[in-house]
């Protein structure tokens, strides 16, 4: 098999709420570089990464830190259309994804875990 | 009131050290003396003056610096745990100082409160 | 005295730590990521206001509105503060000691 | 009142395990600098910060990594004598203080709670 | 796939984030603060006794030397491994996901 | 077999990149391929020369480096990370490389196995 041909299923698999350490930032201008590498891209929100995708984040005007959040809808233009978020994580933090700043398919716990374990490269923060 | 300030994580990685800023920013502002803030820890990369954010993000190191000029403030940056990070003067940003860790007991001992941010 | 906390609950034991260890009537400061233990609704938000009973526990609002927070319900008896009111706790409540 | 005369009740309080991370060995450089000032030192360990006194501990053997923890045993040199562990952590873990490298006050949660509360600084990691 | 876990089950919740999601078989590596898992008798003890029941859990022994915890009792099932054996699990389980 | 390594975070401060230097010289005695080795969030300070540890301690830059040149490691620092953290040619340890991100992506690509060292 040559190199051009390789496609591997990624995972992002953001488990950090935002603002309070720069994973989920840093996760995020990964996600942007990998669309530019034909691979099955997944990113996921699981536990506090739910908080990433909540609405109405304001981290510019409240503390003069990055807003990086907007960036999640550019993703749908770089072709990264495979977005999960786990129902549990969501229900725990009273979140529904009508809460969310973009499109998700919420999956159960037992859906992550059997999505999670279908990889072959996972990249966590 | 006479505040201390202990920063115990590097810029960007954790919000400890803005929050810091912030706060250090409001007690001046209310008339409060900032008698020193000490960097130990990952702390001590706040003053590496080689940071280059990018554009449209906040420049943590030079808000620092600017923040120490504008009111003479003792930023000070420990040795033992700067030497151990490579954080010396050769990077050293504007307004920082390298300094024991008798400097944070210090401050403890003279400031009326002395506040931590952290991991 | 006056507690601060900056961790996520759902992540951490750093307020749960707290919380065992502050001497009843002092103050709680939730700020950075523990700032979504302030909000209503969530599988901590028992806890908290539980803990609201016997402390005064407060909450930084600017964090809140980074998070998205801003207009959320918060749990009953926290109350929000800006910078301004984080300094008068530490300034008015004495010793500050940071959960980390 | 003099600067010299300033005797403030200082608490080193240690929650975080060795090794993982740098915390409990920068706190015990931090202790060993302030036992050169005269001031009330009170040196505590709670929660994970109980695994910092565990016997036996050989980081160099094992990792390579620095072996700082027989300097608390040089705490009793600098006349640092105020050492306590929380009970109800040495308990969650299966510790007794026999397990401990120095000796020190086993002391309950609220007896714990109450000592924090007298501190004029703490210092915690 | 092989699961890692480098963080205290007292501190985080990195363990029980990784438990909820491994398949069962999966195999689940503690080292560094994770070793504290591993041994017998602390409060999490009975959680990884399960978890070993359904996965294939193993411990770094290097990081339990390092902690003071080489010569004690661990969990039931709880396999201990060297560096060589970290890498040959790797290879030998295919995906690695780290719980961070 | 091919194995690339991540390493999340900086020296001494998380045990992040002591594992990950064990591990990789575990594979490297096992006769493993090791692609790259790529240093991103706080993991960029690992490629910080000036880093002047205590001397009953170990040299967690030197090592990396030393390891790098004795097996013609690819030691890759993320370029975007390393800006906004002030790690630059500057202060670049020998055998350290300032790279991008693709070179991560690549890493994951082209090994059998990608693990990841943070916190």
């Amino acid at each position: 098999m040559s190199e051009e041909a390789t496609v591997k299923k990624f995972m992002y698999l953001n488990r950090k709420a935002p603002h309070g350490t720069i994973y989920a930032l840093e996760v995020l201008e990964m996600i942007l570089v990998a669309a530019m590498f034909d691979q099955d891209v997944h990113v996921c929100f699981a536990d506090d990464g739910v908080y990433e995708l909540k609405k109405g984040q304001d981290a510019k005007g409240a503390l003069e830190m990055k807003d990086f959040v907007t960036t999640y809808r550019a993703l749908d233009g770089y072709d990264i259309e495979k977005l999960y978020a786990e129902k549990e994580s969501l229900e725990e933090r009273g979140l529904t994804a009508a809460d969310l700043v973009v499109p998700v398919e919420v999956i159960d716990r037992a859906a992550m875990a059997a999505l999670i374990d279908s990889m072959d490269v996972v990249l966590s923060a | 009131m006479k505040f201390a300030i202990l920063v115990n994580e590097g810029p960007f990685n954790h919000q400890a050290s803005d929050s810091a800023y912030q706060f250090c920013k409001a007690a001046l502002d209310m008339g409060h003396e900032v008698v020193r803030v000490f960097f130990y820890y990952d702390g001590v990369h706040n003053a590496n003056r080689l940071s280059e954010p990018q554009s449209d993000d906040r420049n943590v190191v030079r808000r620092w610096s600017e923040l120490g000029v504008r009111h003479g403030l003792d930023l000070s940056v420990c040795v033992a745990a700067g030497l151990r990070r490579g954080i010396k003067d050769d990077v050293l940003a504007p307004g920082f100082r390298i300094t024991g860790l008798g400097q944070l007991i210090e401050a403890g001992i003279e400031a009326d409160r002395l506040v931590t941010f952290g991991d | 005295m006056l507690h601060t906390v900056n961790k996520s609950p759902f992540e951490r034991n750093n307020l749960d730590a707290c919380l065992n260890r502050a001497a009843a009537g002092s103050a709680i400061l939730l700020y950075e990521d523990a700032v979504y233990a302030a909000v209503a609704g969530t599988a901590v938000a028992e806890r908290v206001r539980h803990a609201a009973e016997q402390h005064d526990v407060y909450v930084l609002a600017p964090d809140l509105q980074a998070r998205g927070m801003k207009d959320a319900a918060l749990v009953e008896g926290v109350k929000p503060v800006d910078y301004t009111g984080f300094v008068e706790l530490v300034a008015a409540r004495g010793t500050a000691t940071a959960w980390l």
